[in-house]
């Protein structure tokens, strides 16, 4: 029930053709460490579930500059220029969802459920290759659940059971992408002791939780 | 310029009274911040309701930042939560209202703010806001660069949403979005109708109150 | 901006033919102050969204026991043999909705959503009178959202802006249904001063909440 | 009597080791906390995962109670959240396993054990544990009162899930549901093969180990 682990024990878990879902926001809150681990790793033909494309040299920017990303799914990528550059040059393929639409997205993947009813994006190109489904005389768009291989996650404290508290707007993304992983990596800014976290100020039970890292070379 | 931009936020910013809920997007949006009454509660899509100007140099916090990464601080109140929980509030309607810039809006109410030919940018929460919020309120210049007209007939570029925009604010004037049209309802000083109907490229309804 | 009503400020929104949401679970986080106060408005006609139906003397029993409830949705009623008979009797009408589909229909709700895909309930009663849903080869039901005019909510401690924090068990559905009302009254144990609620260990954001009383007479 | 419901309990509690995510359902199941092995999680869907046995009297909490309103206790790392939280834990595939009680059990796996006739009691959460948790076990006396079976070749009440259970414990015997149908893998010490076929109102397949 430890999920303590070293950096030596995730690096095994990256390959090529993975997908990772990844936190953060705009550069905030992300799991920059894990994300330098899967730079390091050097695993190929990436595809990446993330709010945006980060910088080109912070966050998931790194493994669109590294050529490690083919594909993307985001709500934002204008602060990434390359991103653009590569999916205009055919190198990258790029979904976009609207940011409150990949939430619902991701949560709806980590949630076990089929789908979601969505107004967002009706009469937009978002509609395109989608379901339209009426519910009392509306109309709305089915969207489809997110999930991924391996979810990172940025933590401001965790306990060894993978109990996780988020800070301020360092929250976004992560709780939800902590739900939709098969495998989910917590890089954390503290590692508390189990009972040192109140049961009310839990965001992420531990149960959602696969690995914890406190972040350590080793 | 400056001026012009500033005159747009203030506008803006006087139709927001204490307990309303506004989300600002980037640019002469984001000014309107500076000239809301205390009590105007403001929300950012990354996950806070309740935050206040920018802090002092040396008290920045990576753990309150905004939409655009930009240093943040807060008011005593203020909650911080998941972006599920603040799309809910977006699109479970309790916001206010949303004020964004635009590249076309039109007769209808069409908005299109999100790609331009050849750049590749995303709709962010542009599209959740916009079909959430209670009041969708553009403000911007006029007009583009050379003059070209930004309120149209019909959008050209991708929309945002449908049928979505409620009110145009702009350094010449304030355009209602009507069942009927855009309603010309309020001419800044100076500026004469004959101005804004030649720098404008949609049919408009001038309200009772100009004529 | 300061939410802090009086009882008596209360009292005057309950109304014949209304639907109320009610958070609470087995007779444990129920806003039991303010459903006295519905059996004390006489409103009549009302239907209750309600994990459950309480116990006949206790919580949401109350308004079944004093005939004012005509229709309610719920996942159990076993605890609560008066509403069996008056199901059996004709003299109400239950809607059953799985737990976990009943938590996110409520959810649904106050997230503006149109409806959500589940499995639950493939096979069984569950699925009549529902549109079944094909995504990748899978079926799930369409449950569609939820909402009220009225929820009614129970906080272990409340702010004036309407921050909310829950305890324990007692927090169950009351997040939920605080997403979910046109108008949502909070019921708080205690009152903190604006601000005494750090940001991260705020459940519900003041901005679902529209009333929040301290639970005493006047 | 409590002799048998401890045993199957006991029997059980054995499947399970440390780092188990399990939620136990009334009556029998609920009994099977009593043997578990220190490390394996207890959910209780009302909103806990980390809950211990009953308080000593007089340290009873009201926020710290099961989905029966019965007071608990909760470890070091226990973990409070909402029922759509709780619910996301088990669609989501987070339990390694439910036990529940059962009114009949058939040879596809088919559970029914939330309705009978002229009874109103709703389902609970029981539709959404059968459905998510990787492993659902039913723990119950083998047949009804005066004999009846209720390991049958077909449910003939309402059913709470289609194909969805995996294994049967009974005082007589554990059987594992398979694609090729009822499994016995395992009798009590003390009980015949005869006494099982009996009882048993489906097919059963003998185990090779038993054979």
């Amino acid at each position: 029930m430890n999920k303590l682990v070293s950096k030596s024990e995730i690096m095994k878990l990256f390959h090529d053709n993975m997908t990772l879902m990844c936190g953060g926001f705009a550069n905030r809150g992300n799991p920059g460490k894990l994300i330098d681990m899967v730079v390091e790793s050097g695993a190929q033909n990436l595809s990446i579930i993330s709010n945006d494309a980060g910088d080109p040299d912070l966050t998931i920017g790194r493994l669109i500059r590294s050529r490690q990303a083919k594909k993307l799914i985001a709500s934002h990528v204008g602060m990434n220029p390359e991103l653009g550059q590569a999916v205009l040059e055919g190198r990258m393929e790029l979904e976009l969802s609207p940011q409150g639409t990949l939430a619902e997205r991701i949560r709806c993947g980590g949630t076990g459920m089929g789908g979601v009813l969505i107004k967002t994006g009706l009469g937009t190109v978002i509609e395109e290759g989608k379901q339209k489904i009426e519910v009392n005389g509306q109309s709305y768009l089915l969207e489809l659940p997110l999930t991924a291989e391996i979810a990172l996650v940025k933590a401001h404290k965790a306990d060894a059971l993978g109990n996780l508290v988020y800070k301020g707007t360092q929250r976004n993304f992560n709780p939800l992408v902590a739900m939709a992983g098969k495998t989910v990596i917590v890089e954390a800014e503290e590692i508390v002791p189990i009972g040192a976290l109140d049961m009310d100020e839990i965001h992420t039970p531990g149960v959602f939780v696969s690995l914890v890292w406190n972040g350590e070379e080793e | 310029m400056t001026d012009i931009k500033e005159k747009i936020a203030r506008k803006v910013a006087g139709f927001f009274k204490p307990g309303d809920v506004v989300n600002l997007g980037i640019g002469i949006p984001t000014m309107v911040g500076n000239y809301i009454e205390d009590g105007v509660w403001l929300h950012t899509e990354n996950g806070l309701v309740g935050y206040g100007p920018a802090p002092e140099p040396g008290a920045e916090s990576e753990y309150l930042t905004g939409a655009g990464a930009q240093f943040l601080t807060a008011y005593p109140g203020a909650a911080a939560f998941d972006s599920a929980t603040s799309f809910a509030i977006v699109r479970g309607g309790h916001l206010t209202a949303t004020v964004l810039g635009a590249l076309e809006v039109d007769e209808k109410g069409n908005l299109a703010n999100w790609s331009r030919p050849g750049v590749i940018v995303g709709m962010g929460g542009a599209m959740d806001l916009v079909n959430g919020a209670k009041d969708v309120i553009i403000a911007m210049e006029h007009t583009a660069r050379g003059g070209k007209h930004k309120i149209l007939e019909s959008c050209s570029l991708p929309l945002t949403g449908v049928g979505v925009v409620t009110k145009i604010v702009t350094e010449l004037c304030v355009i209602q979005v009507t069942g009927e049209g855009l309603v010309l309802q309020e001419l800044s000083e100076g500026v004469t109708l004959d101005e804004v109907l030649e720098k404008t490229g949609a049919r408009l309804i001038v309200s009772e109150t100009l004529r």
